[in-house]
């Protein structure tokens, strides 16, 4: 069955030469040409990701395809090579599964748009560098694949470049991405001082080996969060990805929601070999996890734009998911990756539905039942927003179930407040229900606040559109029965994940503990969407509006004003130091050496002006001062022999 | 035989007296005049230390006294360019002085 | 030795006479003297062919040039130099720095002279022999310096005629300036 | 004996080129096929044989060529650069495009002396012979302030390499070695007293520091390409001449292991500085030429954190980054001739949105720019990973400074390429033309060519550098030079030492009871 896991390594390659195809013969191409050809390469790789995900059935380890040598220096030796096991398979199919989903929608919703060959182009790029990230063998080729994702996140969220705002979202994303990477480029050198390689199942291999909470492996865990942290827009850098909503709707289904953003679940449940030694850094990469879901979800009820709600709350449910590999419950991570790409993919993509039939319009507050005129959106989006919630039977009720009960139980955790990050998590869920409900009635319920113009146009979308939603909306249902509660049930995920992570020991619970815990979010998400109801239905939104302008509402608005800080702490000190230094440069640093800077420029000025005077003379007495020299040393070695 | 230092000497004071006139005169006529004085210093030391060579061989003696006279050869070609440069800076600034000839002061 | 004494006092009064003098015409043959004097050190140094060279070229032709100049220029002598007043005596005190160092470190080499027989081997540096080391040993810098002239005599007369072709009338007009200013002087 | 041709051709035609190449198609004809006949020699220059003959034998000097592995990398990547840039020059020169080329492909013969010289005097000779054709392209065809630029560079340029020259006189003498020649040297210096070494490697090291450039001594380079000629082609020149790095790596530390180790620290800080400085300069900058100078100055200060931190990875990798920015940093001084030749000025105010009626030079001058900033994949990026890696090892905070330039790289990256190409247009520009894309087109293969297998050359590189490292174990930068261990002590138990290396990948399953995530 090995050469059967071997052939996935083309997938990358595959989505590559669509890129490539696109990138240079698109604009010769009619439409739909490059959409069909994008879609074909992803495909593609989504079969051979199939056939290696049956390949590995019975096998616990993985299969190492080896390329060619990347690079070598000293002891230090990089292959590009891949490893295919059944923690990166799942992920392969993830990226290709909904990733070809999202292009067949790409095709109805860019239709017409001028830059669609390069639209395709960029979004095969995309597709490539993520399944490279996801199946690198070691550190530096994920790296490859971790800035590629970075670069054409950044290209696409600029896609509609003339727009100023456009640009500059893809700017900040870029940027705040990069300040992550260097998190993970300094994880990397400190994990070849300490290991000696950066081959990932070497280091996962050794590391068991190592101290129990050394510091150094510690530090090796914060270094990789602040990589993921980047990535994965969580606390303190989760300020890019609501502004990246700028990008076209199913780029922010795909790489914003779907895929892009779980690489940091992805990177620590991949070295979870290295969490599992480092107590520390796995507490403190829960605690993040955990504090993000909640800020994201309380910044999610203020906001008025229908794909920035999303945003908030997809940092939010990436938060979850990082909060759960920050306990050691890897599979439950993936787990929540999976469910959470299929229900946030089709949240964005009705959403793009959405936009796509109001031409353009995203403000909530000129939306309104959209339900009655748009049957199917309205219905996937509704299966959608019961699953993020957590509603019981759908695919978001198991994985929230599993990081709630995994974060309660983690051994990992023990002594860095599990109960708290329960807690805190519980609330957030309850919270979730609440402002999906309200991105849900806002959009498709209730009466209708669509500019009159607009609502002539209002129309339900082509079948190349809706087909996906409906696919997606039958994933959002299905796959959280691959995870029932292990206590009463086969856990199909938890089986197929575990030998390909890390082992971490978990409490075990008695069943009525469980059940107990299981009714306990259960109520949670019915008080949350009560709530909603509550609120929006029964009152019409009255007790928001009384307290618009409170300092909560303010808070809420602007994210807790992380942006705000920022602009201070770091782009206004950025632009005065690099400002400073430019002049600065100009002025000392440069004359200074000619002429003398700070005190010493009168004097070094006018030695300067003394020997530099034009005279003939002058050049001539320094000449004689040469010679003067040089028969002095003569003279004085001549002497002293 | 006079030794070898004495002529080094009468060389370097020839030199220094030459140099002192390259730093104080302003015609360029009078600097270019101290530049052949120490020109010939020079020469006055290389000829008296070839003969010192003459303890080696005769050849390495007169490699000296030829290297002289290829010196004395270019000092004719330095002359005459010289002098053609000073003739033409006077016919368009009518004055050899050379602080004013200061092209390289800005 | 007293022979050298003679010849170095008048060597170095016409030096001295030739950064001295206000008149240029005084400084040059003043530099004859030196230039003369220096041909007779050659002779007592066993430098026969270079003695005669000196004299016929040094002191003859190189001179004479200098004297047409000078001449055809009639350049005067100066008032004393407003710039860089500092610059004499600190000149002066280098030079005499430059000179007390070279003559040490002369003086500090204690190679004895060579035997007087070994001297009298280079039968006077006559013409013969060095003029058979220059067209055997040393003939490409022979030719050398048979090009570089050439190449001298070309600059020369280029640098000559450029003023008086480059444009007719600034140069009739400079010519008359010219004159006038000689006149003047 | 391809060493000596490397050497020779472009010499001949330099010559050729400046008698006869009046015409425009004459130069470019010229030009373009030496260039073509050097690059073809140095793909086989690497393995083949040198030369040495006697030069000036009572100095000792030889003239000795060694295709040492470094070298002939740098050459041949040199050499690749030159062809579009030679067509750049004899297309967009406006005044006598012969003499252009003429000078530039002497400087390509004084670079490939530089690189391929085995002997201490041939190798000075080399730097300053390749300093005067870059002196003169600056100053006979540079921008209006080129004098004062001019000015500054030879104080720079002649300052520095006026003390290197010092030391270089002196360390024969010093040693008692037998020749300049290379091994010669190497047999004895590396055994000079520390004090001794200390102040040669110091004379040494600011002649080359004037040219890796490092800060405060770097001022010359940004008016150097703010007043070159704006085809770009002369920054591109300019862009090979940073040398200073191969200088260190291949003459200095080798041959004063001591007083390396003495100096490096302050040399790796200062390098630091640089890195970061430039970075940060450069995200200020409105002027192209003068962003991408700082920007330039960044990496050589990643070059110079490489080189300091005396670790064996970091050698191969500042001198992988030397041979990589030769390709980003020449490709982007080209796109901005491009862009002069579009819009008559530097200004990236006047620029904007360019993407839209040039969407071909938008999206290879993207591709250029991804690779400057080091983004991994092209050919910057195992450069300044390996050199920010090897400088980590001994000196973890000062490479970890160093690596936030990555940040600030990133800033300046998207800025430049937003305030071109994106945004509102204002006035409709011409599509990339078939000489430019000629022209970037070389520059791009090779950036793929060493992103995405730079093994091959660092392997080349680490021949030499093991080299180095083989005949200092002596000395004590010996030590320095090595790998380093696992940090035995966070191993638990007595099993520690050091780790095994990791079995070497072949293709084929992972034993099964050796799970991926490994396991208690």
């Amino acid at each position: 069955m090995t050469s059967v896991v071997q052939w996935a390594a083309l997938a990358p390659l595959l989505a590559l030469v669509g890129s490539l195809i696109n990138a240079f013969f698109g604009r010769s191409l009619k439409e739909p040409a490059p959409g069909v050809i994008a879609s074909l390469m992803v495909a593609g790789g989504f079969v051979l990701s199939v056939l290696a995900f049956i390949g590995l059935q019975g096998m616990h380890g993985g299969v190492q395809v080896t390329l060619w040598r990347y690079f070598t220096a000293g002891t230090l030796h990089v292959d590009a090579g891949f490893m295919i096991d059944r923690l990166s398979v799942t992920m392969m199919l993830i990226i290709t599964g909904v990733g070809l989903l999202i292009h067949i929608y790409s095709i109805g919703y860019m239709h017409g748009d001028d830059g669609n060959s390069r639209y395709f182009s960029q979004l095969n790029l995309f597709v490539a560098a993520m399944l490279v990230l996801v199946m690198a063998s070691s550190f530096p080729l994920m790296f490859i694949g971790w800035e590629g994702v970075g670069v054409c996140s950044y290209l696409l969220i600029g896609f509609w470049y003339r727009d100023r705002v456009n640009p500059d979202a893809g700017r900040k994303a870029f940027i705040v991405n990069r300040v992550g990477d260097v998190g993970f480029l300094l994880a990397m050198f400190l994990t070849f001082k300490t290991f000696g390689t950066l081959n990932i199942a070497s280091v996962n291999a050794a590391a068991p080996g190592m101290l129990y909470g050394s510091g150094v492996l510690t530090l090796i865990g914060l270094l990789y969060l602040l990589g993921a942290t980047g990535k994965s827009a969580q606390l303190p850098l989760q300020v890019w990805l609501p502004d990246a909503m700028a990008g076209p709707t199913p780029v922010s289904a795909l790489i914003h929601a779907a895929t892009m953003v779980t690489a940091g679940v992805y990177l620590i449940a991949r070295i979870g070999a290295v969490y599992a030694m480092a107590p520390g850094a796995a507490g403190t990469v829960a605690w993040v996890g955990a504090l993000t879901a909640f800020i994201a979800a309380f910044a999610a009820f203020a906001q008025t734009d229908i794909k920035k709600i999303l945003a908030y709350s997809t940092i939010s449910q990436v938060g979850y998911m990082i909060a759960a590999v920050g306990a050691g419950a890897y599979w439950v991570g993936i787990f929540h990756v999976l469910t959470h790409a299929f229900f946030k993919a089709l949240l964005f993509l009705s959403a793009g539905s959405v936009i796509h039939a109001l031409g353009g319009e995203q403000d909530i507050r000129k939306m309104g039942g959209l339900g009655r005129r748009m049957k199917i959106t309205g219905n996937t989006a509704l299966i959608a927003t019961l699953a993020i919630s957590g509603v019981p039977f759908l695919a978001g009720f198991f994985s929230k179930d599993a990081i709630l009960s995994g974060t309660f139980t983690s051994g990992l955790l023990a002594g860095n407040g599990a109960d708290a990050l329960y807690i805190i998590l519980l609330v957030t869920a309850g919270m979730t229900a609440a402002y999906m409900f309200r991105w849900y009635y806002g959009i498709f319920g209730g009466q209708s606040r669509v500019d009159a113009h607009a609502a002539e146009h209002v129309h339900e979308s082509p079948p190349v559109m809706t087909w996906p939603l409906g696919i997606l909306a039958f994933g959002s249902i299905a796959v959280g029965y691959l995870g029932l509660p292990e206590f009463a049930f086969p856990n199909l995920i938890q089986r197929w994940l575990e030998p390909a992570t890390a082992k971490v020991d978990f409490n075990t619970l008695t069943s009525g503990t469980d059940w107990l815990l299981i009714g306990l979010s259960v109520a949670v998400v019915a008080i949350g969407l009560a709530v909603g109801w509550w609120v929006y239905h029964v009152r019409k939104g009255a007790p928001v509006a009384a307290i618009k302008d409170s300092n909560l509402a303010g808070a809420s608005r602007g994210a807790l004003g992380f942006d705000a800080l920022y602009r201070i702490l770091f782009v206004a000190s950025g632009e005065g130091i690099s400002g400073g230094i430019a002049t600065l440069d100009r002025d000392v640093v440069d004359r200074g050496l000619a002429a003398g800077g700070g005190g010493g420029a009168g004097l070094v000025g006018k030695l300067a002006t003394l020997v530099q005077s034009g005279f003939a003379r002058a050049y001539a007495f320094a000449m004689l001062l040469g010679v003067l020299t040089l028969v002095l040393v003569a003279a004085l070695t001549g002497v002293l022999k | 035989m006079v030794p070898t230092p004495y002529y080094v000497a009468l060389s370097a004071l020839l030199l220094t007296i030459g140099a002192m006139g390259v730093l104080t005169r302003r015609s360029a006529i009078m600097v270019f005049l101290s530049v052949e004085l120490m020109l010939n210093a020079a020469n006055l030391a290389i000829v008296a230390y070839a003969r010192q060579w003459s303890a080696t061989g005769v050849e390495q003696a007169l490699s000296g006294q030829a290297a002289v006279f290829i010196i004395l050869a270019i000092a004719a070609a330095e002359v005459a360019v010289g002098l053609g440069i000073l003739v033409a800076i006077f016919r368009n600034r009518v004055s050899t002085d050379v602080d004013e000839l200061s092209e390289v002061r800005s | 030795m007293i022979g050298f004494i003679v010849l170095a006092v008048v060597m170095l009064a016409g030096a001295v006479g030739v950064v001295t003098l206000r008149q240029p015409v005084h400084a040059a043959l003043s530099l004859v003297v030196t230039l003369l004097a220096l041909a007779v050190t050659y002779v007592t140094l066993q430098a026969h062919f270079l003695a005669v060279i000196q004299v016929i070229v040094y002191a003859g032709a190189i001179m004479v040039l200098f004297l047409f100049v000078i001449m055809l220029l009639n350049v005067e002598g100066q008032a004393p130099p407003p710039h860089l007043r500092w610059l004499p005596p600190l000149a002066f005190a280098t030079a005499l720095l430059v000179a007390a160092g070279i003559a040490v470190t002369a003086f500090v080499d204690r190679a004895p002279l060579p035997a007087a027989a070994r001297v009298s081997a280079l039968q006077g540096g006559s013409a013969e022999q060095v003029g058979t080391l220059l067209f055997s040993h040393y003939v490409l810098a022979f030719q050398l310096v048979g090009v570089l002239l050439l190449a001298g005599i070309v600059g020369a007369v280029s640098l000559a005629q450029r003023g008086s072709r480059g444009d007719a009338s600034g140069a009739r007009s400079e010519g008359a300036s010219d004159t006038r200013e000689l006149s003047h002087g | 004996m391809i060493a000596l041709f490397v050497l020779v051709i472009p010499v001949v035609f330099a010559v050729v080129t400046g008698l006869g190449g009046a015409r425009r198609s004459a130069a470019l004809a010229f030009g373009l096929f030496s260039t073509l006949a050097t690059f073809v020699l140095t793909l086989f220059l690497y393995g083949s044989s040198g030369i040495s003959v006697p030069w000036i034998p009572g100095f000792g000097v030889t003239f000795t060529l060694e295709p040492t592995g470094a070298g002939s990398v740098l050459t041949l990547v040199a050499a690749l650069v030159m062809i579009p840039t030679v067509v750049m020059a004899a297309r967009r020169v406006e005044r006598s495009p012969g003499a252009f080329v003429a000078l530039m492909l002497l400087m390509q013969a004084g670079l490939s002396g530089i690189f391929l010289a085995h002997d201490l005097v041939l190798f000075y000779v080399s730097w300053e012979f390749a300093l005067i054709p870059s002196m003169l392209l600056l100053g006979a065809f540079g921008r209006e302030k080129r004098r004062a630029a001019v000015l500054k560079y030879l104080v720079y340029a002649i300052g520095g390499s006026f003390l290197m020259l010092i030391s270089i006189l002196a360390i024969k003498p010093l040693s008692g070695a037998a020749s300049y020649r290379f091994t010669d040297l190497m047999s004895v210096t590396p055994h000079l007293a520390a004090a001794t070494q200390v102040w040669l490697f110091v004379g040494l090291a600011i002649g080359m520091a004037v040219k890796l450039p490092l800060w405060p001594l770097h001022s010359w380079l940004i008016d150097f390409n703010e007043q070159n000629h704006p085809s770009g082609a002369a920054d591109v020149m300019g862009t090979l001449y940073k040398v200073g790095g191969f200088g260190f790596f291949a003459w200095a530390i080798p041959l004063l292991p001591v007083g390396a180790e003495r100096v490096g620290p302050v040399l790796l800080v200062l390098s630091v500085v640089t890195a970061l400085y430039g970075a940060i300069a450069a995200a200020a900058q409105t002027d192209i030429k003068r962003l991408l100078a700082y920007a330039s100055l960044s990496h050589m200060g990643i070059v110079g954190v490489g080189i300091f931190g005396l670790h064996l990875a970091g050698l191969n990798g500042a001198i992988f980054l030397l041979a990589a920015q030769m390709l980003s940093t020449g490709g982007l001084f080209l796109v901005s001739g491009m862009l002069y030749q579009r819009r008559h000025s530097f200004d990236l105010d006047r620029f904007g949105g360019l993407a839209k009626s040039a969407p071909a030079l938008a999206a290879l001058s993207l591709f250029v720019l991804f690779t400057f900033i080091g983004v991994p994949g092209l050919a910057n990026f195992p450069g300044e990973f390996l050199s920010l890696l090897g400088a980590y090892q001994h000196h973890p905070w000062l490479a970890a400074a160093a690596t936030l330039s990555v940040v600030a790289a990133g800033v300046y990256g998207v800025n430049f390429y937003q305030r071109l190409y994106q945004g509102q247009e204002h006035e409709a520009t011409h599509e990339i033309g078939t000489l430019e894309a000629f022209a970037l087109i070389p520059l791009i293969a090779g950036i793929l060519w060493l992103g995405i297998f730079p093994s091959p050359q660092l392997q080349r590189i680490q021949v030499q550098s093991r080299l180095i490292a083989a005949t200092t174990t002596s000395a004590s930068a010996g030590a320095l030079l090595a790998a380093p261990l696992p940090d035995t002590t966070t191993l638990a138990g007595a099993k520690g030492g050091p780790l095994a290396p990791p079995s070497l990948p072949g293709e084929g399953p992972v034993a099964p009871d050796a799970p991926l995530g490994g396991g208690q």
